[in-house]
């Protein structure tokens, strides 16, 4: 079976979807790996390492044009254009909408995607769960972007010259990402607290050495699947009067609080922005989905009053390397369970019958989450 | 002092010495001590020795005795090499 | 050749020091055996000591009975299997109590026929006669309910306190009756009657219990020994009785606390039968058939293997267990033990989550392994130590196709020659699913806050005698 | 007495020499305080919050004109012109070279200059020393901005998606910088490794959980008053040869290596940088003097070999916050000892007295050191 | 009234259960008090059924001798300031010494009269006698010492040892004499070679190894108890000099190991002028006036404490100890104290490095004070825990103009009810002056690797009796 | 048994229960213990008073007798007393 790789050409996207090492994994097991050439380099991985690793370097064309094409981002029309009637995709969708038209077009075409983002949150298919994976990442690079971005200490420090308190960081949402950055920010010395409106979370945030921020909104806010679910209104206007005495006390607020497929609820007014210490620093992971502060704007740094809020939508980007050797070893899983051996190589199975594969592959019908 | 005073002393410091031994063993070592003390407490043989040697011992009494006799003596063959399987399977690695 | 009554005095004087240096030799793994060996010189030398003293003048039956003895207790404790070791000690303590009664009787018959009967003599006799047959009978029941040949469930009836209490005044008031009328018939009935005593205090309890009842009967055997020295005015059997007997109620004791029992109930039985408010992790865990261990019995394999896996877990990182590992493994290493970290790449709740922690306690790198690497080594490993960890560590991941975690790759900590897994109760990790594991026969739970159990190790691992 | 603080007009320079919570103490003593209109504001002070602490906001005129005259960096020609004749300048002189140009214009004038690098290395003098308060701030920051521009983790982490080896972070120079570097590296979860040529370094390097990495040079390198000697070119080759293994196998490079005033010994070769990995960082603090690295480029950051070299000559002033915290602390410091409670207020004390301003203090004739 | 012989056996036995009770009561302070009570009533016992029994005929010196020795030795008790505790004891122990020594003369006395005087006696006498004298001049020698009455320092004589070991050896021949002989004189020779052996046991010891001798002349009056009570026959004399024997001896033992000395040097003497390859770090401290204390010795004052201030410095981080101190601040904390951190600004080697090792073991930040706001609150403090911190200790930093430190502002650790420094030896700090704070009567010194005396320190809070 | 001989056994039972008892000791009293077995060692003072009250007591010994009992008392009064002051002292704060 032949795997392309086409590079990635969203402005800024320096991951890859496969990497040497696992590449090597791949070519092993008897697939085909078909790379454009240059494809790696923005993370860091040369054409010589793939070849070494067993994969073709091909033109742009010929990658595309795989049976299987495996793709870290959204694929452009174009990229659909040039995959053959009856390919496989897989990679992320990054659609909520069903009628999204790039998806039309590959049903159009008879290609199948298979979204990494669908991939259910149950123990088997940890391992192939891209979301945490770049999460992980971005809760990780969004804790290191606060640190730099803000123009104190992070940890206490008692010097001759004066002391220094500890940044107060609060970080909202304590999925992965958030979980990770309070990891990296109670690391580098700062005082973290955490938000989740999901329950369970509060022994997750200690058990990080954190301290866990109760509010008491009246209703619960755990969804289906692990994944947080939406406030009604009245909750949501109680939980931004609770939060605000807090985060305007915080000198650096990371913010991660996302419900797949809906607006990112927010959690930072400009009125709080506006009580913010001068200097202080907003990492909004939201920004994509419009961010948790609505001042926040999506792939930019601004400053506004005083307060520097941070909108990149892709930390992982900035840690390709790490994040695209994440990303390649969840499709290896993943490729791992669709095909079995067969005499000339590795044969694609029925994807309707492992929940896995079936939950991910999206089909003209509509499917049926949501 | 009579006899069964000086058995008194004796027992009321022998009652002390048995609390403090027993508390110092490592609870690691309970399971042998319950059968090193098994097997210690065979000292009955003692007791079944004296009645059924006894010169005046009469038939009756030498019967119990010998049944005695071989109880306790089981109990204290049986105790102690059983106690020191259990220690010898203990013995772990070779201390480098 | 005889020895003067001096002699013999002063060796039972040592043999009685050579029981306490070897109950001594236990405070420490180390001087174990030593101890034991102690033990056995003492008891050649009490032996050696009555045999050549004035009193035992004939030597047949005496002869007979320790060879037979001997062939008999040799070949019971070379044939018998560790795992029924419980069952072989019951019977011995039967041995004991038996013998005490025997022997009470035989000073009886020997004191009447010399007509050297005196009331404290014969309180003496009631006395070993009554605890004997009480240990016998008691111990008898023991070893059928673990043997199988009664059930081990608790039997428990209806006024069974009040008929033990009565069994009992009537036992007492019969040895002061025998003591007052030197009436053969008071005696008999007595010794019936304490050999009904230990059957009554023992049935009602169950086969999980057993442990502690055969630590209690331990002590009564002891107390049988030390009435016998009284009887015989013995010193030698007074002392060591007296070991046997503080020993044996410190063990019950001891187990009692840990299963948060009233030693009362023991002394009193039956205690197994009765409900406790809210059942204790143990007593779950007791009757789910997993083993519950201490802190101690941890220890002892650890701290003299060659090689000790730690597997942390969800657990570790929420009690903030870090750092006390760190000290154990310290601990450990000083003491020539390879001391490994497994790290599942789902443990805990975020990606890295263990591996954080473990940065935080400073436990270097190189120490610190992820589960492909560290999967071959468990069958290499002594201890495997989980730490608060559950779902990574549950095979029903590979064995059960219709477990919510089938198809999850585990840590395989099974393979280790013994797993202490530390929680805190029975329930089940993030997938709700229960831990097969627990129900190998290599793997005892460490009930507690992981944190505490931790430092509890540390403390263990420097303790230890003087 | 009154104290003229001016706008740092250096390209880039965030700091200030005053900062409203030390200006208030040091008017609770009797000082008047006379400050640049919006010279805290890069620093995140504003005007208000000085005036809140008792400071007269000036023109920069004025500023300057003051008896007293505290500055962070160098003055500048034009700003020794706007001072008064006679007058005291504390702060950096950055000159290692009696003859030059600014410092011969103030003696000129009869201004006397209080060089903060001069302060001597004595317990006593430790709460007034700004080269130690500022290395440290550049020793925290050169970490994070060597974690922030590495493409990877540092921390170890096994996820599910695999696991990333901790990076291998090597600081060269274990003065008050490296260590910090070394400290704020071993936070972020890094294998730390650390050089210095002073013996004595190690137990330190060892006090903070990382690893010394020890070299025969064959001679010793502790010079006077706590700073390293230059080495004998014999032993500056052999130092490169030896550390070179060392440094080819690092992920990211932090070097703070100097000697006052001699170019900064060459530590990395170009040979090594291309022998190490792609994505790879290194931090020059040492890039103001010529840089540990001759790939180096003073206040840019690059590319070369596929390593990223990062030049930055200010550190202190990414945290000019902090920075200029501890810097006014120093400076309140020293006034503490420079002056005398007068009836109109604090007075100036013969400055030749004390052997803290004593040595600060240069004179036309030139000065003992070197 | 008159009791029985068995009665007053009975009374005795009481008596020595009442000792050992107290005894007991000592492994836990919390049930030190009642010990004590114990104690006094087994002697209330002792006296009483000495006093009922038959041997005791006239009263009149007796009840002299009783009420003198009420009133002085409650006069004595009530008087004596703690600090000169040391001389009390050693007084009151050369009372017990020579007590012993007038029961044995007396004793021999009354038998002679009563023609009751054999061989095994006379040998028990003598060694009561011996005993008793030694640990009476012994005792006067030790009081002299500590009362300045004699001069501290050690004094050593060549031939020393050879001069006791021929002293004794003639003591010992004297009194086989006498037993084969019955000699008055040789009673009389070997009485006052006993005084003059005691005497030059140990004058040649220093005073700063009192406490030892202390404890050693202690176990001496134990076994001349002992040996009294082997010739009086009475067995309650002889298990309380048991007790107290053992109890002098495992002291000295402890001391010993602590100070890491030979306890064969003690009990020969003149340990103290033997110079020991290198010079220990206690010894050095010793002899530059500086007290050192153990692990157990803190922990006493810091366990019941309101507050305790750790001071960490340069040594906590080469010992890595934060994560040991963490454990110590939750124990100390869990029992009700209050911990505070108290970091001077350079303490350490780089700005914040205390900072930063506190917060990788996760101590709060707000246990966390400069020193600033920390100053003011030392004095208020029951303990100032020095985890290898120096110069930033030194008050020479603020009373001595000729220090290199002069001028620079330090942690007043000194106004601490106690402090407790830990350090490896007596080698200054980075500064290299020598820290006055050490000389400060509150103040001892722990000697060792911080991080291995921080975990003795969690150790010894864990530990403590059953 | 001869008297000599049950000395003999319980002085050794009460060596073993002297050396467990005091092993037992937490380290912080150890001050406290040489006060009190200081004073418990005033049992000579038993001696004493038989010397000094036996029947056939002389005047010699009569008077050895007075000074042993006045110094023994004094070591049990001063001996329990300062152990008492020490205990107190070394009570500390009261417990929340
Ligand atoms: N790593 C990730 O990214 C991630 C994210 C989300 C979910 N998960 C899931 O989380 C699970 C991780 O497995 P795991 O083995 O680490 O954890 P786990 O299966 O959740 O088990 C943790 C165990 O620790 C015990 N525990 C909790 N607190 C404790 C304490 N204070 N002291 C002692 N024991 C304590 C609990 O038992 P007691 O209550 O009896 O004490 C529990 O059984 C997996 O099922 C994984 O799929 C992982
Ligand atoms: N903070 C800064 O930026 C900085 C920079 C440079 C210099 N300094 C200077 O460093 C000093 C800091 O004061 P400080 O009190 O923290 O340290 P210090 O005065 O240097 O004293 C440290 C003490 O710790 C003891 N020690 C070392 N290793 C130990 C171990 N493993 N276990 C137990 N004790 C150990 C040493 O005594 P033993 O050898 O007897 O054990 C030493 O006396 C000041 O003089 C300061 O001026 C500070
Ligand atoms: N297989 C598995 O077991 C598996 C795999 C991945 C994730 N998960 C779990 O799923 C959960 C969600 O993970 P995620 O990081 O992908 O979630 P996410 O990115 O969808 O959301 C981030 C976090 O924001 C929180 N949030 C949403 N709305 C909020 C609001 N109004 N205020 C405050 N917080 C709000 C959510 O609760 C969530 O914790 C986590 O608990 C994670 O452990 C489980
Ligand atoms: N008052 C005080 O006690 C005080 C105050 C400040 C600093 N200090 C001490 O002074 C020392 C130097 O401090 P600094 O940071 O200002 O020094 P620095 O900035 O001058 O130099 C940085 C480090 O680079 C090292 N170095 C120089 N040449 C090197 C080479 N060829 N290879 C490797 N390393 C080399 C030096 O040894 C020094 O450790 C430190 O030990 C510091 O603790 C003491």
């Amino acid at each position: 079976m032949i795997i392309g790789i086409p590079k990635e050409t969203l402005p800024g996207e320096a991951r890859v979807a496969m990497v040497p090492e696992v590449a090597a994994r791949l070519v092993n097991k008897g697939f085909s790996l078909q790379l454009e050439s240059g494809a790696g380099l923005p993370a860091g991985y040369h054409d010589d390492d793939y070849v070494a690793a067993g994969v073709e370097i091909v033109d742009r064309r010929q990658a595309l044009a795989a049976e299987l094409v495996v793709k870290v981002r959204k694929p452009s029309a174009e990229e659909v254009g040039g995959m053959r009637e009856g390919a496989l995709y897989v990679g992320f969708v990054e659609t909520c909408n069903e009628s999204d038209q790039v998806l039309q077009a590959m049903f159009d075409r008879g290609i199948r995607p298979l979204a990494m983002e669908r991939i259910p949150r149950i123990s088997r298919a940890q391992s192939m769960d891209a979301l945490s994976s770049q999460s992980n990442i971005a809760g990780y690079r969004a804790a290191i972007e606060a640190a730099a971005r803000y123009g104190r200490f992070f940890p206490l420090m008692m010097t001759s010259a004066g002391s220094v308190k500890p940044a107060r960081v609060v970080v909202l949402g304590a999925g992965v990402a958030g979980l990770q950055a309070i990891a990296t920010a109670k690391r580098l010395g700062a005082e973290v607290y955490a938000y989740d409106i999901r329950p369970e979370t509060r022994e997750q945030i200690e058990s990080l050495g954190a301290r866990a921020i109760d509010l008491d909104l009246g209703e619960e806010g755990s969804g289906e699947g692990g994944y947080a679910r939406e406030l009604s209104d009245e909750a949501k206007a109680r939980q931004q009067a609770l939060l605000a005495e807090e985060l305007a006390r915080a000198h650096v607020i990371i913010t991660t609080a996302l419900i797949p497929c809906r607006p990112a609820p927010v959690l930072i007014t400009e009125s709080v922005v506006k009580r913010m210490r001068e200097g202080s620093v907003i990492v909004d992971l939201a920004a994509a989905n419009g961010g948790n502060c609505p001042l926040t704007e999506a792939d930019k740094v601004v400053r506004k009053h005083g307060v520097i809020l941070v909108g990149h939508t892709n930390y992982p980007s900035m840690m390709a390397g790490d994040a695209s050797t994440f990303y390649a070893n969840n499709i290896a899983n993943l490729l791992g369970i669709m095909v079995e051996q067969g005499e000339s190589g590795p044969r694609l199975k029925d994807l309707s019958e492992d929940e896995i594969t079936r939950a991910a592959l999206m089909t003209p019908a509509g499917d049926s989450r949501h | 002092m009579p006899d069964t005073l000086v058995a008194l002393y004796v027992f009321v410091l022998a009652c002390f010495v048995g609390y403090f031994v027993i508390w110092g063993v490592t609870p690691s070592l309970h399971t042998p001590l319950v059968a090193l003390t098994n097997a210690i407490s065979g000292i009955v043989i003692v007791g079944a020795l004296l009645v059924t040697g006894a010169p005046s011992a009469g038939a009756a009494a030498e019967i119990m005795g010998f049944f005695a006799v071989l109880l306790a003596s089981i109990n204290v063959f049986g105790g102690f090499l059983v106690t020191n399987r259990m220690l010898a399977m203990f013995k772990k690695k070779e201390k480098k | 050749m005889e020895i003067s009554a001096n002699t013999q005095a002063l060796a039972y004087l040592a043999a009685a020091i050579l029981f306490i240096l070897g109950l001594k030799g236990l405070t420490h793994p180390a001087s174990a055996r030593r101890g034991n060996f102690f033990g056995m010189i003492g008891m050649v030398i009490a032996i050696l000591a009555t045999l050549l003293g004035s009193e035992v003048q004939s030597y047949g039956f005496i002869i007979a009975g320790i060879a037979a003895g001997a062939v008999i207790g040799s070949i019971l404790a070379a044939r018998v299997q560790m795992t029924a070791m419980p069952q072989l000690v019951a019977a011995l303590h039967s041995f004991v109590g038996l013998a005490a009664v025997l022997v009470a009787l035989g000073t009886y018959l020997n004191k009447s026929a010399a007509g050297l009967l005196e009331p404290v003599l014969m309180g003496e006799l009631s006395a070993g006669i009554v605890i004997g047959a009480i240990t016998f009978s008691g111990s008898v029941i023991a070893f059928g309910k673990l043997q199988g040949l009664i059930s081990g469930a608790p039997m428990i009836f209806k006024g069974q306190h009040l008929l033990n209490a009565f069994i009992a005044v009537v036992t007492v008031a019969l040895a002061v009756w025998f003591g007052m009328t030197e009436q053969l018939w008071a005696l008999g009935a007595m010794t019936v009657l304490a050999f009904v005593l230990g059957f009554t205090l023992i049935i009602p309890i169950g086969g999980a219990d057993m442990p502690v009842i055969i630590s209690m009967l331990n002590s009564y055997s002891g107390w049988a020994a030390a009435a016998t020295g009284f009887t015989l005015g013995n010193n030698l059997l007074i002392i060591v009785g007296a070991l046997v007997g503080f020993s044996g109620a410190i063990l019950s004791y001891i187990m009692c606390r840990a299963m948060n029992r009233s030693i009362l109930h023991v002394v009193f039985g039956g205690f197994g039968g009765e409900s406790e408010g809210e059942a204790s992790a143990q007593a779950v865990a007791a009757q789910k058939g997993v083993k519950s261990a201490s802190v101690e019995d941890a220890i002892y394999w650890m701290e003299d293997a060659n090689k000790v896996i730690i597997v942390p877990g969800y657990g570790m990182a929420v009690a903030q267990a870090q750092h006390a590992l760190k000290e154990l493994m310290e601990l450990l290493e000083e003491r020539g033990v390879e001391v490994k970290f497994a790290i599942h790449p789902v443990a805990g709740r975020m990606p890295g989550h263990m591996n954080v922690l473990l940065a935080e306690a400073d436990i270097p790198y190189d120490h610190v392994f992820e589960m492909d690497e560290i999967n071959p080594e468990f069958a290499t490993a002594d201890v495997a130590l989980v730490v608060g960890a559950n779902d990574v560590t549950n095979p029903a991941a590979k064995s059960d196709p219709s477990s919510p975690i089938y198809g999850m790759p585990i840590l395989e900590v099974g393979k280790a020659r013994h797993v202490y897994v530390i929680k805190r109760s029975m329930r089940p990790g993030y997938s709700g699913v229960e831990n097969l594991l627990y129900y190998q026969d290599n793997c005892s739970l460490i009930f507690g806050d992981a944190k505490e159990v931790c430092e509890g190790l540390v403390t263990a691992l420097k303790g230890g005698g003087h």
